[in-house]
């Protein structure tokens, strides 16, 4: 099974209605069991192509398709801004997917508390999101979207909200996770170390419009790339990516 | 050279300044003894101005001789109805506007038209269609419950954080359970900003047609009083009203309270 | 006109020295009638009393100042919150006649709409009547109206409309079976043609509607109330003798009957047509109708409109118009 | 095996549905265009719901005749100076038990207490107090006007961003200062929040007090045409209040955009 | 001129009416002319530290003062929240210290000039801070801070808030500044690799009373950094550091 976006283009509308080109020409694969990251400056179209993929935005034209798959593929999206519903208590926000494809209530026990736990928060199972800290509540959020065990994982800046230590400690959380999971994952981000950090693929775009730069293969195991041995390389890969976009970051920055 | 040292002292002290916690009975109390003073040793004659205890008093012997009992319910029948009626209206009103686009393009238009109309306006008007008993006291509350109520309803439901639409439709809802799941619990702190808002104007426009067009009722007891003078009676009245109101707004909070219990 | 008079009267007070001032709180209402002649005529000067006109725009403050000393004398009706103003401790004393409901004149009636099937008072058990307030003159001959009849105000819904244009008009439009209302609106209706009058009020009660209220100082001060009262008895004589006399049941116009006329219109910026329609009757002497004070405490003590019991004794003083009477004669 | 191939389509498409732009025209038209049919060809009687068309002749009647001249001067009289002086009172008051710590304590309990009254219940003891003249409308008005507008500066004032205040204090402003420039500023927007909900209360105030007890403005035309079963002159005064709530609301807003031009 | 904290500690009563003890026995010195920066996991009372030296909090014990100044000392603080007044204009808000202590406005608007200049903030001199992006909004905080031309600069998180790509911009930009103005500061961040980068000395505190674990010298150039050459080095202070804190980031997220 892979997901295929195939010549996807995004044209929007803006509020003096110009047409704005988002993204032009967006064409790559994510295998089985791949971890495909996305970077690029801000407003260079990350989101708009992951919600493309998710299906909350129509393209202006080329497809996005699951390949060699029979029923309708499941799709479990982490937000930047979380989305939790807030009238939830976690373990509701959890199981929410499974009870909307109509699970039984033994089944949205089971697997409702099988990821509340993987993600550690098997003591506020009962809180409202309210109660909860910024990194408690993307674990939550990472929960309910693997929950319903989807054949594509999408997340958006899942950690962005998240100070430098917290998002630390859950990126190598969700390795460990993904190592059990092994789910197939667009996985968006601004921030080029995380990229490296948690890649097999990166995708960098560039901005007005939004086009594949570079693809760039990450050639480390999966695990412990912060160790002193593969310090020297990973940093080599962030300063590479960083030099593809810097200028437009600059550019970014100055709108 | 001489050393200098220049220590650093918090310039915003200021702003943690406490004051004695008995503070807060002292304005009600001062007023209510300073009051029942005025009035005792007749500064004020207690035609204008009834003594606290004198109005307690009062209020107790109306109590007892059941006049209070009829006037309240009377009240009471009027704004509760009403209250419900336009409660119910506006947040159905509000829920259709807010979903169905349609509906909100043609209806809006016409509610923001007639929400300035100051409702008590119309109580002629509707003693005209109705006649001058109940029905038109309790339409005229319903209505002046109904704007605010399907204003806020409607602006609740536009409110609703689109990415939670998003996430519900992400892990498959349907459009039904996207209503229910989430626009509906996504608008209530809305709802109950509109219900608190209503529940004042409700009490204003219960007042006032009782005034203008009732025999009876706390509203029309209060005008009778004054008309015959009886500045005591025509206090409790008040002060019947005002424990109303109060009693009002306790009870939407207490409501709110248990159906939002997530609200931050 | 009357400014001219005030200050005509002024500038005599200050020549001659010992001149009293005293302040009439008053309406300006035809009823005022005899105020507003003693004022023009100068009879107040001629008790040597410097009378200023105080107006007001309704009844009810006019006794509150009266109580409160603010004027020295008032002019209104006699109300269930002039008595409760007593209950509730306030002063004042009704002295003199202002206004009443007699027998064979015209003043106060109830009405019904023209084409309304009832005809006499007893028709109206369960239908609405219109009257101004709760505790207001008309609610008194409302009431007094059906029990003479039979009835009570429980048999009947009494709707108050807050006004009197309000009485007229929720007649017109029939939303009230019937009202009562006074002269010079009784003529205006059976003009206009919408309405009939079923009874007069002074037919069936005597009733005093309206009075002259002192203040407990003015009333203190014995030598000044009485001079106040000549001059006031004397313009009672005057207008009774100009237009409120008959001659065989049919009131014909006095030899000064312009001149009254005249005076009311001056004060009450109306139409001379219109005070000729609505000339309320009055003691020819001022006397108050004083069993009728008690009459009206029992009663309104009867229907719960007043809050504590009061003595009529204490509230009406006919000793200074007696007095002054015995002097003019 | 069969190939698979599963396109994915957008699922929240139907957040997206337009609405042709006309519709919003269509409601209203529509609402007046049914009403003057079924009052032309006399499906209701005019008598209950005269026709648009007769409304707005009637209207142009009376404002030759001069009789809405005098009304609404007397209408505009009334809530121009109440409003006036219970929103200066109000915004006085707020910022004062918003900046002292004391006025707070004793004040604002004080406040609280009197604020569930409806208002219109005080009318008739200010007739006894004030006399039945303009003062006792205009009192009445700037009471219901005062406490919306007292209660929303006062929590403008708390809610100002305490981090604005420890700002200012170290760039070197003193108590003065942080009060002038950056509390009142602050609080702005709240006042304008309290001041543009007391604008509906004092128009439903000065409806309700012309309609008690007055003899000139645009209520008390109501409740006398109301009174005649002139439903067309009635409608004309409903109309003139509707108007003069909309004006009302916009004048407030556009004063709003002048003074906070920085706002979000 | 240094300005010196001696013993400071800070007792907070929480609000189940517990004393909770925020900072414990805090001594150290900042130098003219040095760049600090306190590093620490969440809670461990680093903007309270911060607020004490700035004048904005009382010290439950010991003292901070300034030594060898004449008058007055001058502070410029950057909040994390930006706190510029909505109100006011780029312009006004970087001239509102000067304003405020008399300054003519010739001298205003030279001194305003040349900081909004300095920050690249000319075309938006006019602009309220609503019109402004995150990273505009953190250069006008900072430029209103250098107006007054302080003795000692605080600096609470100021790029916290900015995606990764504009944060590291704006490190860059922040020690072109500093080596113009070589102002004394205190700077306290969340991100070890920003402390590396920007310190001359970084203060490592520790959770539970908030106390001072270790001072790092870091000896590097204050420029260039980021080279080649001194990544290994950089890489390793930041791994120093990152080892002292973990335990405590990982209990602060658990909270
Ligand atoms: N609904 C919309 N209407 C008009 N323009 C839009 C809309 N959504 C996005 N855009 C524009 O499309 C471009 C890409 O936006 P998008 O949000 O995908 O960028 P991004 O890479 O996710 O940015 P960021 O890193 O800031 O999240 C931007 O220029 C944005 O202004
Ligand atoms: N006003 C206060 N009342 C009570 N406790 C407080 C108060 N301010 C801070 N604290 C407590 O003091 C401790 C230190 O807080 P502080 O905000 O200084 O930490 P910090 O290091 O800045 O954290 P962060 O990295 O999350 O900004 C925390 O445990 C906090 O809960
Ligand atoms: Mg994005
Ligand atoms: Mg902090």
């Amino acid at each position: 099974m892979s997901i295929v976006i195939e010549n996807v283009e995004k044209t929007f509308i803006d509020s003096k209605k110009n047409e704005v080109t988002a993204l032009k020409s967006i064409n790559f694969t994510i295998h089985e069991e791949e971890f495909v990251v996305l970077v690029g400056p801000s407003g260079c179209g990350k989101s708009t192509l992951l919600n493309i993929v998710g299906g909350l935005l129509s393209p202006t034209s080329g497809s996005v398709y699951f390949d060699g798959i029979k029923e309708n593929p499941t799709l479990g999206i982490v937000f930047q801004e979380i989305a939790l519903f807030p009238w939830r208590t976690v373990f509701e926000n959890v199981v929410y997917g499974l009870q909307e494809r109509g699970a039984s209530k033994k089944q949205q026990q089971e697997i409702g508390n099988h990821y509340i736990d993987m993600v550690g928060l098997t003591d506020f199972k009962d809180a409202y999101p309210k109660q909860l800290s910024g990194g408690m509540k993307q674990r939550a959020g990472i929960a309910r979207a693997l929950a319903v065990e989807p054949d594509l994982l999408l997340m958006d800046e899942p950690f962005s909200a998240l100070d430098a230590q917290t998002r630390t400690l859950m990126q190598e959380e969700l390795l460990t996770i993904w190592n059990r999971t092994r789910l197939s994952t667009l996985y968006v981000t601004h921030n080029i170390e995380e990229a490296v950090y948690l890649a097999d693929r990166v995708i960098v775009l560039s901005r007005h419009p939004g086009q594949i730069k570079q693809i760039i293969n990450i050639d480390l195991p999966k695990t412990g790339r912060n160790d002193e041995k593969y310090r020297e390389q990973s940093s080599k890969y962030a300063d590479e990516i960083w030099q593809l976009i810097r200028h437009d970051a600059e550019a970014a920055l100055k709108e | 050279m001489e050393k200098q040292k220049q220590v650093i002292t918090n310039r915003v002290a200021f702003l943690d300044k406490k004051v004695p916690f008995y503070t807060s009975f002292l304005g009600i109390a001062g007023i209510l003894i300073l009051w029942e003073i005025v009035s005792r040793i007749g500064i004020v004659s207690p035609l204008f101005l009834p003594a606290p205890s004198n109005i307690v008093i009062t209020g107790w012997e109306m109590l007892v001789s059941g006049e209070i009992y009829g006037n309240l319910t009377a009240s009471l029948y009027r704004i509760v109805l009403g209250y419900a009626i336009g409660a119910a209206f506006g947040i159905l009103i509000g829920l259709i506007l807010g979903f169905f686009r349609v509906a909100d393009a043609i209806g809006t238009p016409i509610v923001y038209s007639i929400y300035p109309i100051p409702k008590i306006a119309l109580l002629p008007l509707f003693i005209l269609w109705l006649g001058i008993g109940e029905l038109s006291k309790v339409t005229i509350i319903a209505l002046g419950v109904f704007f605010p109520v399907v204003i806020n309803t409607f602006s609740g439901v536009k409110s609703v954080d689109p990415m939670l639409v998003k996430a519900a439709v992400t892990f498959g809802s349907n459009r039904i359970n996207v209503i229910r799941k989430v626009i509906l619990p996504g608008a209530l702190p809305m709802i109950f900003a509109g219900l608190k808002l209503a529940a004042g104007t409700s009490l204003l426009l219960l007042v006032s047609a009782e005034m203008i067009a009732a025999q009876e009722g706390i509203g029309s007891m209060v005008l009778h009083y004054g008309n015959l003078m009886i500045t005591s009676k025509l206090m409790v009245g008040v002060l019947i009203l005002s424990l109303l109101g109060l009693i009002f707004n306790r009870a939407l909070r207490w409501l709110e309270n248990k159906l939002i219990p997530w609200k931050e | 006109g009357q400014e001219e008079a005030n200050n005509s009267s002024e500038g005599a007070a200050d020549s001659n020295g010992d001149h009293a001032s005293i302040e009439i709180g008053m309406l300006k209402l035809t009823s005022s009638a005899p105020l507003f002649i003693a004022l023009e005529k100068g009879y107040f000067e001629e008790e040597g009393i410097d009378a200023q006109a105080s107006w007001f725009e309704a009844a009810q403050p006019i006794a509150v100042a009266t109580a409160g000393g603010d004027v020295d004398v008032g002019a209104t009706g006699i109300t269930a919150s002039l008595y409760n103003m007593v209950a509730g401790g306030e002063e004042l004393v009704i002295v003199a006649d202002k206004g009443r409901e007699q027998e064979g004149y015209s003043s106060t009636a109830l009405l019904v709409h023209s084409d309304s099937d009832i005809e006499t008072i007893e028709d109206l058990k369960d239908k609405k009547v219109g009257i101004t307030q709760t505790g207001s003159t008309f609610h008194y001959m409302a009431g007094r109206l059906l029990e003479e009849h039979g009835l009570t105000s429980a048999d009947v819904e009494l709707v108050p409309v807050n006004s009197i244009p309000g009485l007229m008009e929720t007649l017109q439009s029939k939303q009230v079976d019937a009202v009562l209302l006074n002269e010079p609106n009784i003529t205006m209706v059976l003009d206009e043609g919408y309405g009939k009058v079923i009874k007069q009020v002074g037919d069936v009660i005597d009733y005093q509607t309206s009075g002259i209220f002192f203040s407990k100082s003015f009333a203190g001060d014995t030598e000044t109330a009485t001079k106040f009262l000549k001059a006031y008895a004397k313009a009672t004589q005057y207008y009774y003798d100009a237009v409120l006399t008959k001659e065989n049941g049919e009131i014909v116009p006095g030899e000064n009957y312009d001149e009254v006329i005249q005076i009311i219109a001056e004060y009450t910026d109306q139409e001379p047509a219109v005070i000729e329609r609505g000339l309320p009757y009055m003691d020819r002497d001022g006397k108050l109708l004083a069993s009728d004070i008690q009459t009206q405490i029992d009663w309104y003590a009867k229907e719960e409109l007043i809050g504590a019991p009061v003595d009529a004794d204490k509230i009406v003083n006919t000793n200074l118009l007696d007095q002054a009477l015995k002097e003019l004669e």
